[in-house]
């Protein structure tokens, strides 16, 4: 599998739409469009391999499956990993040899995923950089009272930013990227320990993403209860998930109406005790977040 | 005296385009330091040209908009809402001051933020996630799509919701996000999340080891994998999550740092046969 | 399979005790006999095939699982379904040589079963509407102050109401409906369009009678939910309903000790929260039940 | 002065007497205009001829039971053992007349007729019918043996239990059926109710499609039933539920219409392919 | 197998320690040591057969998972059922060849370990009634103010009572115990009615451990609930015990919280109601437990 | 006046030795008579040494510990701690003599005792024995291994936590366990433990019959166990364990009889038939 110019540059277009402070708004741009799950169907039908495609979604999305953003802190940025991530580890798959639906192949897409992550933070950080100059152009118009030039410069100017930090790198990297990676093929043999670590460490990375999601949850020792519980449904029982959500909503009503009848205890009562505690934005915890 | 009859009303066509403008812009001009100034003035700016004809008192009117503003854009819809109404209280001469309206802001946004963020961010698209990475087996794209259509369907009609609702009900629409009824339901939101991320953990996270014992006559005497799914099934991969929620909420080790640790933890085992993919060659 | 006309006498008997109105009482008549699970065990041991007969109440059971008659309203009377439908239905799936235990029969049953049911309220009416003359008669004796003869208004001569409107109508209409159904046999190829017709719908036949239940007690859409888990239990761990009803009762347990301590915010609280609203007889949507 | 010595009171056996007749009585002669009223005066009959040795007050009391009365039969055994109490207090000299006495049947008749419909028709046979199901399989008469010995004890016993709490609190009985433990109850019992009629569901009924599609090479590329499983185990039947749920409580499509659509629904799908019952020619 | 003075004698030893008015303590002598699962493994470890000692130690913990003791009052004595029962079944299911994981060898060492059961409670009376002796030392020391004595008497003393009541029995019925276990092989055939009657007591013998520990559990019928629930989680759904014990603890916290909520109706409403009531220690069915 | 730089106060060295001599003696010396009443006196010797330098106020300080005690040695723990704070108030002047020692002792014993004897040996200690059966399958030693290493950290920091509770804050540390906050705790654990012992039964014991009724063809009509499954799965056993809690409970029967009952029961089963363990000649 190798990818052309133009394959390239409709990842970089993507790449636009969904990186944070995403041209496509927050909800489609980077929650729908960003999400590797949908960047696997997108690249997917990109590179004509729908089926890879979701296969790299899916393992990388287990991996990011909780990205908290407070205060505009980007530890790891979703166009990176769904748009030149995916791509790449669909190259890599396919070179390889592995079967796209083994567990193999999952593990090897994370181990990309992770390793460009961080490239993502980097260009997420430069786009908002750049976009400050935008914004003085915005001071300006609001000091003349030119109010009508507010909206080029909220939804105008901005897509230069991204058109130098995302289009860009974006098409750049899975461009010359693809080439790399089937190189490497040759590089690292299967049985060796550098291949066997990295499939290793890719079958855990999304304990990672989980445990960040738990940190959120988790603030005393009982919170870990229902973790464990859904746990054992789905691993004990088989149920999916779907199910499981299903079972959980009965719980969940049965909480709701428990807090909602500590009627005499005052409004701080639940609330101290209640699921994830509302901070304020940017004070939590912010660079460990993925 | 303020006459009934001129009092200014928002028509629903502005109140739409202002929110669509939130909706689709909250975030385009962040940087660092604005981060959702602007996304807000751009929003704002329908209901001032609706509110004021003349110029200057829009120019006027959206001084108040300037000062920084960053909240979750998602549940931040409600403030939007609000001053919309506070904007149309303070055209029909109430006395409303851009500093009111700052202060509610300013107060707001905080609290909003947070929830917000662990809600949404944090909960919500988790649960969201998981099941469509449920629907996804064998590179089904089942999965993405009930993913894209369900999320867009409610984060677009829950946006307009709250923000209509905070141009209703004003000050008290927020009561119902941090009240008694909001830490409720977020307790069971969040009884849902851990549940489904628990299930999401089962299902789509195996770690398992490799390591086999042999007798002398060659034969397994034990099956370390084996042993541990008979005291619980999945145990290792619960192990490994927890240690890197330990690592990461006792220890303040960053994600980073906690995978490059997972990394050591995998060479070191593939080292000494614990773990082994089990890769054809 | 044929039906005689001391057979079709004894089911004839049977339909006066059950039929509404019913001579044996409401708890012994219609809540017992008239069900079609007793009326399949009572078609079987009278018709000589016990497990086809119960095989067929079983099936139709399901479609009137749910028998709410509020203010004598009567949208699908017992008699006609136990003990006219599942005569019909058992010399039916015999003429069609089906295995009585496969779904096909089953869902032959359940068609022929709510065809017949119309049939049923009609007679209803009629037994009620001739009633009046009895009562008539105990009004009369009322004013001359004939208390004695109360005793054979209630008990006594509605069993003339019935001898014309239950017994004979239904020793008709199993006796001659036997021979008729055995000739539909050749009238109607078991693959062609209609008899997979009627098939399918028999199979979705009991979801009226689950929908006309899910509308008792759904008044919210939180009120699904345990439906729901209830479904999760049975579909997807297989839990038989004996277990599941176990496991509803620490639900239950749960749910009562909730309501228990919602204790400061007075009576009416809980009430309009709790499952089942009680309403007044006859003021409920009347004429929709089954 | 009354005197204590002279006080009437029901012995047990004719308190028994007027329950067995209200228990196979309270509907045999049933008209839509009067419905239980002549089950209501024969259980009273015998009451009656206790308290009152004359003829002529007998028939004087009677009349206070010749106005209609209709109730839910199980539940409303209460209320019969309550008149039996008024009844013997008033023979007692005190003072009840026979509007007190309809103004108490006219006030309990309603919701215990509403509570009783829905808490013994719509819920416990239900779930009594659900398990017995659950025993019927390969066609044994256990499951129905059961529901018979069951229900009749319940039922038996539980009216028995009801009249003579009647005749023993009065008024006051009730308030354990309509109060907050009432209530508390009620709850309870429909989460038992929803569980297992869901269990029901998924134990006897499965709507499935036979829809599948070949591909070039005559391979199956999509079971459809197979994939709707993957989503949620039986997703059809509950699918076809809800839907005949959405027509009766939102459309208020009737139930025989409801049945109807499902024909034209069956029809159709079997026309295109979605249903096959797959019968043997 | 048999059983050496030696091996005897160190069987011995832990009696001491783990009787009732335990050498040990409490905690880690009668509850730890004495406990037949940890028994079994320390008399697999001294015989040289772990398995088999685990699985008797196993068989017979579940007849004793509930030896609550309140005021002293001991049904059936640890050391006997430990050390005396589980060796003598070791032997006697290696003599009659049994395979030591069947479930027959569990049975025959369940009614073994009855039959030595109440052996232990004589034996811890004996042992209490002669420390009567070391106390009288104790009560003169107190008076002669000669505390320091008191440490011996508490400590060094009691020995001497076990030596008698614990250390010789247990050497000397375990070692010629096994001897008689032996002969009985011959005396009693396996398809008797004695032993068919033997396996199916040892069968049954658990659920009256079980029974004890309901009737400390259940107060009213709905106790029963939660306690079925576990059965039919472990039953139907063939959860193992870590994975009930998660799901029970969902429930716990539920619990928890609905009676922390139960604000308004004073502390004795919620005692009322949970799980098991305290009671003063000894005045309940004392001699009743196991 | 009490001098507060001359002030008593216990180290910890000496609470720990204290705490340990109760841990290890509790029981030592038990008689029917006195019971841990040379247990307790053993524990507060360190402290009575300690705070009278005096041999003669040691000894008088000694005569509160003679009279009876007796209580759950476990949760016990918590009294020997408070009365260490006593004693130490005492030695610093404090007006609290032997008497209202003995008052506070004699008033806690008893709950404490009942309430320990049911969570501790009747809950706590039958779940891990449960979690740890689970873990012996194939006679490993797991699950003896894991008791021991739980149980002991559980029950050595527990009753230490406890005894130093005790000692800080006195009489007020019993609240938690007998104040709604241990009702609390209670009911959340006797929830855990009903459900564990049932998952014990179910797991552990398995009651079945073999009855089987053979049609006139020699073909099996009847496998009584496989109909009693389908009803219930394990529905045997439950009835046995019931039996014998009936028996117990309403029955007063002792479980010696109770065995003996089963004795008689198991020979009539296989007497007739319904019971056969099935064993190889
Ligand atoms: O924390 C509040 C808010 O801050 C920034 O605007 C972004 O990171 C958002 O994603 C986040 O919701
Ligand atoms: O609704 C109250 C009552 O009305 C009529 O008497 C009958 O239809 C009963 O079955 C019903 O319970
Ligand atoms: O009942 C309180 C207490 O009494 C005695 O001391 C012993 O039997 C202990 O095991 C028990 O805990």
């Amino acid at each position: 599998m190798t990818i052309s110019w133009i394959q390239a540059a409709i990842l970089g277009l993507f790449a636009c739409l969904c990186s944070n402070s995403c041209m496509a708004g927050q909800a489609v741009g980077n929650y729908t469009i960003g999400r590797p799950l949908v960047g696997g169907l997108v690249c997917g039908i990109v590179l004509g391999n729908l089926k890879l495609g979701i296969a790299c979604g899916v393992a990388m999305q287990l991996v990011y499956i909780a990205l908290v953003t407070p205060g505009g802190t980007v530890s790891a940025d979703v166009r990176a990993i769904s748009y030149i991530g995916i791509p790449l580890a669909m190259v890599a798959i396919t070179s390889q040899g592995l079967n796209p639906l083994a567990g193999s192949a999952a593990n090897l897409a994370k181990s990309i995923g992770t390793l460009v992550g961080t490239v993502g933070t980097v260009l997420y950080y430069a786009v908002a950089t750049m976009n400050l100059v935008w914004q003085s152009f915005g001071w300006k118009d609001v000091h003349k009272g030119k109010l009508d030039k507010l909206t080029a410069v909220n939804f105008g100017w901005p897509w230069i930013s991204h058109a130098i930090f995302s289009f860009l790198p974006t098409m750049i990297l899975t461009y010359y990227g693809a080439t790399a990676v089937t190189a490497l093929r040759n590089a690292l043999p299967m049985d060796g320990i550098a291949m066997k670590t990295l499939f290793t460490v890719g079958g855990m990375l999304p304990c990672v993403g989980i445990a960040i999601l738990l940190r959120q949850i988790v603030n005393h020792a009982a919170d870990f209860i229902p973790f464990f519980v859904g746990f054992t449904l789905a691993a004990s029982l088989h149920l999916n998930l779907v199910s499981v959500t299903v079972v959980s909503l009965l719980f969940a009503v049965i909480m709701y109406e428990v807090e909602m009848s500590k009627g005499s205890q005052g409004p701080q009562g639940p609330q101290g005790k209640s699921g994830p505690v509302p901070e304020a934005a940017g004070t939590d915890s912010e660079e460990e977040d993925i | 005296m303020e006459n009934t009859n001129n009092l200014k009303k928002l028509d629903k066509k502005t109140l739409t385009n202002s929110f669509h403008r939130w909706f689709w812009g909250a975030l385009t001009c962040f940087s660092q330091e604005h981060m959702q100034t602007f996304g807000y003035m751009a929003s704002m700016l329908p209901i001032l040209r609706k509110l004021y004809p003349e110029h200057k008192d829009q120019v006027k009117a959206i001084k108040a908009y300037t000062a920084f503003f960053n909240t979750n854009p998602m549940l931040g819809s409600v403030i939007v809402g609000i001053t919309a109404s506070m904007e149309q209280a303070r055209a029909n001469g109430k006395e409303i001051d851009g500093e009111t309206i700052n202060d509610m802001r300013a107060g707001l946004m905080g609290p909003i933020a947070g929830i917000g963020d662990s809600l949404i961010d944090g909960t919500l698209i988790p649960i969201l996630l998981g099941i469509s990475l449920g629907m996804s087996t064998g590179g089904s794209p089942l999965g993405a799509i009930f993913y894209i259509v369900a999320w867009i369907l409610i984060a677009y009609f829950g946006q307009r919701f709250l923000y209509f609702r905070g141009y209703k009900f004003g000050d008290q629409a927020v009561s119902f996000l941090v009240g008694k009824q909001g830490a409720a339901v977020r307790r069971a939101i969040s009884i849902v999340g851990s549940m489904v991320v628990g299930g999401v953990l089962a299902s789509w996270v195996n770690v398992t080891t490799s390591l086999k014992l042999y007798g002398s006559n060659g034969k397994v005497f034990l099956n370390l994998q084996d042993k541990l799914n008979s005291i619980f099934p999945g145990l290792l991969t619960v192990v490994v999550t927890l240690f890197c929620w330990w690592l990461m909420t006792k220890r303040h080790v960053s994600a980073i740092w906690t995978m490059l640790i997972l990394v050591v933890i995998s060479f070191i085992g593939v080292l000494v046969g614990f773990f082994n993919p089990g890769l054809s060659y």
